[in-house]
C-alpha cells in the first residue's frame, strides 16, 4: 500500500514534468506544425544558465527567472534563424533540422559546461512532507512542480481562448494566408509561439533538475516521454498535454516499480503505438480527424 | 523533397536508353550496368584494402556496415518519405541474431547463411513495425521510431539470454582455408581477420546496393516515389499506399539487419549501449549529408561519418583542446552540418554536386 | 475607389499578369471574369500584397498601396476573401468573426458583430460552434461577414460561388448586392461563373492570359455574343 | 545511347584489365604457412619513448566522472617524464573517447593498436566496452593492463586472456567483505540490495550472498540512464529494509540519497567503493544538506563504504600529498578528484610494471614481470595485488569505513580475500606503504 502510494506520488511529480514538456511541444506544434526534437537540449542549456547564475551567488529565483527569459529568447532566435526557412516545406526537413539542433546543442553544452554531474537546488525543501504523523512521499518542491504546471496550463488556456494575441497565434497556426489578409503578423506569431514554447520547455527543465543532478544529457529521456505525453493528449491541446503527461508519469512509475526499470522505454513505446493506432486524435479528442 | 536528389534519376545514359528503345531493352540495360559498376567497385575496394594498413581496413569495415544501413534508410526516407529514427534498433536485431547463430564451436551455420538469417529475422520484425508505421506520418512516425530506438536496449536487458548490459561476444568463425588460399593467390598477402570481415562487409554492401539500385529504378521505386510525392495522386493511380509503405519499410529494415550482422562481426560484441539513439541519429545524418534518396549519397555520408570524427577530434586536440572537449567536437560538427545541409543544400552532397554539374553543362 | 495600373506579376518565367489596368468605382460591383488560368486570382493576390507585383500600381482611394505588406491591407481598408473561402475551420464562428476586426476598437467590434449577425442570422445561431460544422453556404456567409468586420472600403472576393448550389449562389449574390447599396462598398468580384456575376455587377473586366481583353458595363458585356463565346463560356 | 555503350565497354575492359593485372602481379604460388609473424614485440616503444593508450567515455551519459580518470594518468606520466621518464623513456598516453559504447571502443581500439601502434592498453574503462576488445587485444598480443572495471573477467582466467590484467578489487571480493561485515556487525538487519543492472551489481550480489543470503529481503535494480529511482526505493521501503547495500555508481548514490529523502525512507546505507566517493557525492549533496556546517557532506554522514586506495579525504596520507603535488604541477584544469587519484594510482602501477620489465621492455616482458613480481609491488593500494601466473586479478582487499564529515573512518583493518570460497583475512602489510621521496617508484627488473 505504502509502495503504491509512493509510486503514485512519484509518478505524479514526474508526470507534471512530462506535462510541462508536452505543453512546450504542443505550443510549437500549434504554431508551426513542427515537433521540436531539440526542445530537450534547449531546456538543458537554459537550466545550465540558471545554474551558472545560482552558483555565482544569486538566489534560486534569479536563476529561475533568467532561465525562463533565456528560454524565451532562445526560442525566438531558433525560430527566426533556423526554423523559419523550413516552415511550410516537407515535414521531414523540419524534423531533421531539429534533430541536427539536438546534436549540436548537446555537443556545445559538453564543450562549454563540461560533462560532469552537478546538483541543482530546489526551493520549498526536498524532504518528504508529513501529514499529521504519516510521512508522505511528496516534497515541497514536488507540490510546487505540480502547481507550476497547472498554473502554466491555465495561463495558456486563458491566452489562447480569451486574448487577441492567442487568437492571432491560433489563426496563424491554422491558416497562414487567411491570417495574413486579416492583418495578423504571421511571422511574429510564429516567433512568439516558439518563444513561449521554449519558455515552457525551460520550466520543465528547471522542474526536472530541481533537487536532482544535471549533466548535458539529463533531459534526453524526456524527449521520448514528453513526446508520448503530447501525443496522448492529442498534440494540439494544452489541457490534453497535461493530462497525457500525468497519465504517462503514473504509468511509467508503476512499470518501473513493479515490472523493472529496464522496461520503462518499452512501456512508453507500447502506450504510444496503442494511442496512435487506436485513437489517432489522442485520448481526449472529440473527432478523430487528425492525420497521424 | 526535390526529386532531383535521386541517384541517376535523370541520368542521361538511362534516359537515352529509355527513349531510344522499347521498354524491355531499357530494363535489361540497367542490371548489367549496375553489375559492372559493382564489379568495378569491388575491384576498387580490393585495391584500397590491399594497399592500406589494418586500421584502415577496420575503418572500411565500419564504413561498410554504416553504408548498408544508410542505403536502406535512404530508400525509406528519400524515396518513400518515411523518416525512421529507429534504424539502430533494427541493426540491434540483426546483430543479436548474428551473435546467437555464431555462438557455438564451430558455429551451427555457415557465415553466408548467418548473414541471410540475420537479414530475414530483422525483415520479419521490420514487417511488424512497418505495418504499424505505415499508418503514421511525419513527426508521428519519427516519434514512434524514436521510442523504438530507446526501447530496444531495454528489452535486451530484460532477457538474460541476451547477456544484459555486457552483451554477447561475437565469435568470428575461423576463416576457411580455401578463402585464405584464394585471397593469397589473388592479392599476394595474408588475409587477417580484420580484413576478412571488411571484405565480407563490402561484398554485402555491393550486393545490397545492386539490389537496391534495381529496385529503385524499377516499378517498385516509381511506386515509392509516387507515394512520397503525392499520396492522393498515387492512390488514384491505383497504388496501394499501405502496401507500398510497408514494402519500403521492410526493404529498409532488411538492410539494417544485414548491417547489424556485419557490425556484430566487425565490433566483435553486441551490447545494448552499442545501439543507442546516437547510432540511429548517426545513420540519419549520413543519409542527409550525402543526399536523401541517393545510394551514392548514402555511401559518401557513411564515409564521412567513418573518417570525419577521427579527423575533427585530431584537429581539436591539435588546437589545444582537452581530450574531453575535442571529443565533443565531432558531434558538434555533425549537428551543424545537418542544419546547414537542410538550410543551404537540401539535396545533400550528391544532389548539390549534380546540380552544379548540370548547371555547368547547361542541362538544367 | 480601387485602381489598378499596369499591374504585372510573374511566377518564375511565367507571366501571370501582364499590364492589367482598370478602376473599380465606389458603390459598384466590378466583376473580373475569364477562363481558368487567366490571371484572376493572381490579380487579387497581387492587389492584397500576398504576391509581389513586378511592375505597376495598386491604389486605394488614391493612395499607393502596391508595396504594402498583406498584413497591413486590412487596416488600409482592403478586405480580401481568398479562394476556397478561407474559413478557419478549427476556430469557432465567433473567433472567426473576431479575427476580422483585429485593428478595430473593441466597442466598434462588438457592435459590428451584432450587425453582422443581423445580416446573416445563421451566424448568430451558430455563434459558439466550430466553423468546421458549417455548410458551404454558411461558410461563405461567415467569410463575407468576417471581411465586413474590418469595415473595409474595398472588398475583394475570389470565386464565392465555387462549389455552391445555384440557389445558394443566388442568395449570396443578392445579399452582396444589397450590402453594396447599404454600405457603399467597392466590390471586386472574381468569378468563373460569368453569367451570375454579370447579373449583379455594374462593370465587367475580362482577362485572358494575364491581359485585359475587354472592359465594359456589365449589361453590355452580357449582351455581347462575341465576348460571351470567346471568353465567358455562355 | 552512344555514351552508354562506350561507358559499358570501358567498364568491362577496365574490369578485365584490373583482374588480369592483379592475377599476374601476385598469383605466384601458394600461401606460406601461418607463422607467428604478427606480434611485434617492439611496437610502441623506441629508445626514448613508449606509447600507450586507453579508451574512456569522454562524451555521453557515462562521461561525468569517468572522463577525469585519464587526466590523472596524464598528470602522473607528465610528472614522471619531467623527471627523466622510465629508463630514459618518456611515456605518451593516447586517450580515445568511446562514449561508453562498445562499437566505438572497438573502433578506437583498432585505431590505438593498428594505427597508433601502442605498446599496451592501459586502464581501458568499462565492462561492456572493454569486453568488446579484450579478445582482440589478446589475439594481437597487446598487453592489456589495469582495466578500469572490477569485473572478474580481467583476471580469473589468465590461460584464456594471458595479456589482460585487472587492477581494482573485483566486485565479488568487495561483496564478500561487505557481506561478512554486515553478518558480523548487523546480524539482525533486514538488507535490501540496490544494484546497477549489469555485472557490477551481479558480482557484488553474488559476493554478498555468500554471507547474508538469509538477511536479504528485497533486491531492486536500476538501469543506468533512468534517473528516476523512486519506484525502486519505494519497493525497498515497502519491504521494511533497514540496511541498503548499494552496488551503484556515484551519481546514483546521490540520486538514491535525494530520493530517499523525498519519500521519507531512512535506512542505513552501505555503498560499495565505486559509488561512495565522499568528495564527489558530498559535493553533489552539499546543496541539499539544509544548513549543516559549511558545505559538509552532511547527508552522507554515517554511510558505510569501503576503501582500497587513499582518496581526497585521507588528508594526512603521504600518497595524497604526492598526488596533490603532481596535480598542481602537471594537472589539467579543475581540482584533484578521486577519479584523478584513481588514474594516478593506476599510472603509478604502470610505471612499476614498466620498471619491472627491465631496461628494454617488451610486450611479453611486461606481462611476465607483472606475473612474477606483481604481488610484491608497493603502492597506494591498501592491499597487495594478486598478480601471479594463475591470477591476473588486482588489489586483493579493502577496509570497511564509515563516512563522517566527508572522511572515511576505518571500522576494520584491511581485509583481504579472493574470489570463490577463499576466506577473508586481515592483512595490513600493504597499507603502510609510503611513496618514495621523489614520488617515482623504483622497482628492480624482475629477471
Amino acid at each position: 500500500m505504502q509502495q503504491l502510494l509512493t509510486t503514485a506520488l512519484g509518478g505524479l511529480t514526474l508526470g507534471a514534468v512530462y506535462a510541462a514538456f508536452a505543453l512546450a511541444l504542443c505550443l510549437i506544434w500549434r504554431s508551426t506544425r513542427i515537433v521540436n526534437f531539440a526542445q530537450a537540449p534547449m531546456a538543458m542549456i537554459t537550466t545550465y544558465i540558471a545554474l551558472v547564475i545560482i552558483d555565482a551567488g544569486h538566489s534560486y529565483w534569479t536563476g529561475f527567472a533568467a532561465a525562463l527569459v533565456s528560454g524565451l529568447l532562445l526560442g525566438a532566435v531558433v525560430e527566426r534563424v533556423v526554423v523559419r526557412p523550413v516552415e511550410g516545406k516537407a515535414e521531414i526537413n523540419a524534423v531533421i533540422l531539429t534533430l541536427g539542433l539536438f546534436i549540436l546543442i548537446h555537443a556545445v553544452a559538453g564543450i562549454v559546461f563540461g560533462s560532469r554531474y552537478r546538483s541543482f537546488p530546489a526551493p520549498f525543501g526536498v524532504r518528504g512532507l508529513t501529514v499529521g504523523d504519516t510521512p508522505v512521499a511528496l516534497t515541497g518542491f514536488g507540490v510546487f512542480t505540480v502547481l507550476a504546471v497547472m498554473v502554466v496550463m491555465g495561463l495558456l488556456v486563458l491566452l489562447f481562448r480569451y486574448t487577441e494575441v492567442g487568437l492571432m497565434m491560433r489563426a496563424a497556426a491554422f491558416n497562414q494566408e487567411v491570417a495574413r489578409v486579416l492583418g495578423v503578423k504571421v511571422g511574429r506569431m510564429l516567433t512568439l509561439g516558439w518563444a513561449l514554447a521554449a519558455l515552457v520547455g525551460s520550466l520543465s527543465g528547471l522542474l526536472i533538475a530541481g533537487g536532482s543532478l544535471v549533466h548535458p544529457a539529463y533531459m534526453d529521456s524526456v524527449v521520448v516521454y514528453g513526446f508520448v505525453a503530447a501525443v496522448l493528449g492529442g498534440l494540439d491541446s494544452p489541457v490534453g498535454s497535461v493530462i497525457g503527461g500525468m497519465l504517462l508519469g503514473l504509468s511509467l512509475s508503476a512499470v518501473s516499480g513493479y515490472l523493472g526499470s529496464e522496461l520503462v522505454p518499452l512501456a512508453a513505446l507500447v502506450i504510444l503505438m496503442a494511442v496512435l493506432l487506436l485513437r489517432p486524435g489522442g485520448l481526449f479528442s472529440h473527432h478523430a480527424e487528425r492525420r497521424v | 523533397m526535390p526529386t532531383t536528389t535521386e541517384a541517376g534519376e535523370k541520368d542521361p545514359a538511362a534516359a537515352a536508353d529509355g527513349r531510344g528503345g522499347p521498354r524491355r531493352r531499357w530494363r535489361s540495360s540497367v542490371l548489367p550496368r549496375h553489375l559492372s559498376l559493382a564489379v568495378l567497385g569491388l575491384l576498387a575496394v580490393t585495391v584500397v584494402m590491399e594497399t592500406t594498413g589494418s586500421f584502415a581496413n577496420s575503418q572500411l569495415a565500419s564504413m561498410a556496415y554504416l553504408g548498408i544501413a544508410a542505403g536502406g534508410l535512404t530508400v525509406l526516407t528519400g524515396l518513400n518519405g518515411q523518416l525512421s529514427l529507429g534504424h539502430g534498433a533494427f541493426m540491434a536485431v540483426g546483430a543479436y541474431t548474428t551473435a546467437l547463430f555464431l555462438d557455438g564451436e564451430p558455429p551451427a551455420l555457415p557465415l553466408p547463411v548467418v548473414l541471410a538469417a540475420a537479414t530475414l529475422v530483422t525483415l520479419l520484425v521490420g514487417a511488424v513495425v512497418g505495418v504499424a508505421a505505415a499508418r503514421l506520418h511525419g513527426p508521428y512516425i519519427a516519434g514512434a521510431t524514436l521510442a523504438l530506438a530507446v526501447a530496444v536496449p531495454g528489452v535486451v536487458l530484460h532477457f538474460e539470454r541476451l547477456g544484459g548490459e555486457q552483451g554477447l561476444g561475437v565469435r568470428m568463425p575461423e576463416t576457411p582455408v580455401w578463402v585464405l588460399d584464394a585471397a593469397y593467390f589473388v592479392t599476394g598477402s595474408e588475409l587477417d581477420p580484420t580484413k576478412y570481415v571488411a571484405y565480407i562487409g563490402w561484398a554485402a554492401l555491393v550486393v545490397t546496393y545492386v539490389l537496391l539500385a534495381n529496385l529503385m529504378r524499377g516499378r517498385v521505386g516509381r511506386t515509392w516515389r509516387a507515394v512520397r510525392d503525392d499520396e492522393v495522386a498515387a492512390e488514384i493511380a491505383g497504388i496501394h499506399l499501405g502496401r507500398a509503405r510497408v514494402l519500403a519499410f521492410v526493404v529498409s529494415t532488411a538492410c539494417a539487419g544485414l548491417a547489424g550482422a556485419v557490425m556484430a562481426m566487425a565490433v566483435r560484441i553486441t551490447a545494448p549501449s552499442g545501439f543507442s539513439l546516437t547510432l540511429s541519429l548517426t545513420l540519419l545524418s549520413a543519409v542527409v549529408l550525402g543526399g536523401l534518396g541517393s545510394l551514392t549519397g548514402a555511401l559518401i555520408g557513411s564515409a564521412l561519418l567513418t573518417f570525419l570524427p577521427h579527423l575533427v577530434t585530431g584537429l581539436g586536440t591539435d588546437a589545444g583542446l582537452t581530450d574531453v572537449r575535442a571529443a565533443e567536437l565531432a558531434p558538434a560538427v555533425y549537428g551543424l552540418t545537418m542544419i546547414l545541409v537542410i538550410l543551404v543544400a537540401p539535396a545533400g552532397i550528391t544532389g548539390t554536386l549534380r546540380n552544379l554539374w548540370r548547371r555547368r553543362r547547361g542541362v538544367a | 475607389m480601387f485602381d489598378v495600373r499596369d499591374l504585372t506579376t510573374s511566377y518564375g518565367p511565367v507571366r501571370a499578369l501582364d499590364g492589367v489596368s482598370f478602376t473599380a468605382r465606389e458603390g459598384e460591383v466590378t466583376a473580373v471574369l475569364g477562363a481558368n488560368g487567366a490571371g484572376k486570382t493572381t490579380l487579387l493576390r497581387t492587389a492584397s500584397g500576398l504576391v509581389r507585383a513586378e511592375r505597376g500600381q495598386v491604389r486605394l482611394d488614391g493612395r499607393d498601396v502596391t508595396r504594402a505588406p498583406a498584413e497591413d491591407m486590412a487596416r488600409l481598408g482592403l478586405a480580401h476573401v481568398p479562394e476556397g473561402r478561407g474559413v478557419i475551420t478549427e476556430l469557432t464562428v465567433e473567433e472567426n468573426l473576431r479575427l476580422g476586426g483585429l485593428h478595430r476598437p473593441a466597442r466598434a467590434r462588438r457592435a459590428d458583430v451584432e450587425r453582422i449577425c443581423g445580416l446573416f442570422p445563421v451566424l448568430g445561431e451558430r455563434y459558439d460552434a466550430t466553423a468546421h460544422v458549417l455548410s458551404g453556404g454558411e461558410r461563405q456567409m461567415l467569410v463575407i461577414g468576417r471581411a465586413l468586420m474590418a469595415a473595409p472600403k474595398v472588398l475583394l472576393l475570389d470565386e464565392p460561388s465555387l462549389g455552391l448550389a445555384p440557389r445558394i449562389v443566388t442568395q449570396i449574390f443578392d445579399l452582396l448586392r444589397s450590402l453594396v447599396a447599404s454600405e457603399g462598398l467597392t466590390v471586386v468580384l472574381v468569378e468563373q461563373n460569368a453569367r451570375s456575376a454579370l447579373s449583379i455587377a455594374d462593370v465587367g473586366v475580362v482577362l485572358n492570359l494575364g491581359k485585359v481583353v475587354v472592359q465594359d458595363e456589365a449589361a453590355a458585356l452580357a449582351a455581347d455574343e462575341k465576348v460571351r463565346h470567346a471568353y465567358l463560356g455562355f | 545511347m552512344q555514351r552508354t555503350r562506350r561507358f559499358r565497354r570501358t567498364t568491362r575492359l577496365a574490369g578485365l584489365l584490373t583482374a588480369a593485372a592483379l592475377l599476374a602481379a601476385c598469383g605466384a604460388g601458394g600461401r606460406p604457412d601461418d607463422g607467428e609473424g604478427k606480434a611485434a614485440p617492439d611496437a610502441g616503444i623506441t629508445e626514448d619513448t613508449i606509447k600507450i593508450g586507453g579508451h574512456f567515455p569522454l562524451t555521453g551519459v557515462a562521461a561525468p566522472g569517468y572522463s577525469e580518470i585519464p587526466s590523472g594518468h596524464k598528470a602522473y606520466y607528465d610528472y614522471v617524464n619531467a623527471n627523466g621518464g622510465v629508463n630514459g623513456r618518456k611515456i605518451e598516453y593516447v586517450v580515445k573517447d568511446d562514449a561508453y559504447n562498445p562499437t566505438n571502443t572497438s573502433t578506437v581500439t583498432n585505431e590505438l593498436v593498428l594505427k597508433e601502434e601502442i605498446f599496451g592498453m592501459v586502464a581501458g574503462l568499462g565492462t561492456p566496452t572493454h569486453t568488446a576488445v579484450v579478445d582482440f587485444l589478446n589475439a594481437e598480443k597487446v598487453p592489456d593492463l589495469m582495466v578500469s572495471s572490477g569485473s572478474l573477467m580481467w583476471g580469473d582466467d589468465p590461460a584464456k586472456r594471458p595479456w589482460t590484467f585487472g587492477w581494482q578489487p573485483d566486485y565479488m571480493i568487495e561483496g564478500k567483505i561487505i557481506g561478512q561485515w554486515v553478518k558480523e556487525n548487523m546480524p539482525d538487519a533486514k538488507v535490501g540490495l540496490f544494484l546497477q543492472d549489469d555485472d557490477f551489481g551481479r558480482d557484488g550480489e553474488a559476493g554478498a550472498r555468500k554471507y547474508i543470503d538469509d538477511q536479504i529481503v528485497e533486491t531492486v535494480r536500476y538501469t543506468p540512464g533512468n534517473t528516476d529511482v523512486a519506484p525502486q526505493l519505494a519497493k525497498l521501503q515497502a519491504a521494511d529494509v533497514d540496511l541498503v547495500l548499494g552496488f551503484n555508481v556515484p551519481s546514483y548514490t546521490a540520486l538514491s540519497q535525494l530520493t530517499a529523502m523525498k519519500i521519507n525512507f531512512r535506512p542505513k546505507w552501505f555503498h560499495s567503493n565505486v559509488g561512495s566517493d565522499p568528495a564527489l557525492v558530498g559535493a553533489l549533496l552539499a546543496r541539499f544538506s539544509e544548513g549543516k556546517v559549511k558545505g559538509s557532506a552532511g547527508l552522507l554522514d554515517g554511510v558505510l563504504t569501503t576503501e582500497y586506495i587513499p582518496g581526497t579525504d585521507a588528508t594526512d596520507s603521504e600518497w595524497l600529498k604526492l598526488w596533490q603535488k603532481v596535480w598542481d604541477a602537471h594537472g589539467a584544469e579543475g581540482e584533484l578528484t578521486n577519479y584523478r587519484i584513481y588514474g594516478m594510482s593506476q599510472a603509478y602501477t604502470f610505471v612499476q610494471a614498466l620498471q619491472a620489465a627491465g631496461d628494454d621492455p617488451t610486450r611479453e616482458g611486461v606481462v611476465k614481470a607483472l606475473e612474477k613480481v606483481g604481488s610484491t609491488l608497493e603502492g597506494p593500494g591498501l592491499a597487495p595485488f594478486r598478480y601471479s601466473e594463475d591470477s591476473h586479478l588486482g588489489i586483493s582487499g579493502m577496509e570497511v569505513v564509515r563516512l563522517e564529515d566527508g572522511r572515511g573512518e576505518p571500522l576494520t583493518p584491511v581485509l583481504v580475500t579472493d574470489i570463490g570460497d577463499a576466506p577473508i583475512e586481515e592483512d595490513d602489510s600493504a597499507a603502510k606503504d609510503a611513496p618514495p621521496a621523489n614520488g617515482i617508484p623504483d622497482v628492480e627488473p624482475a629477471s
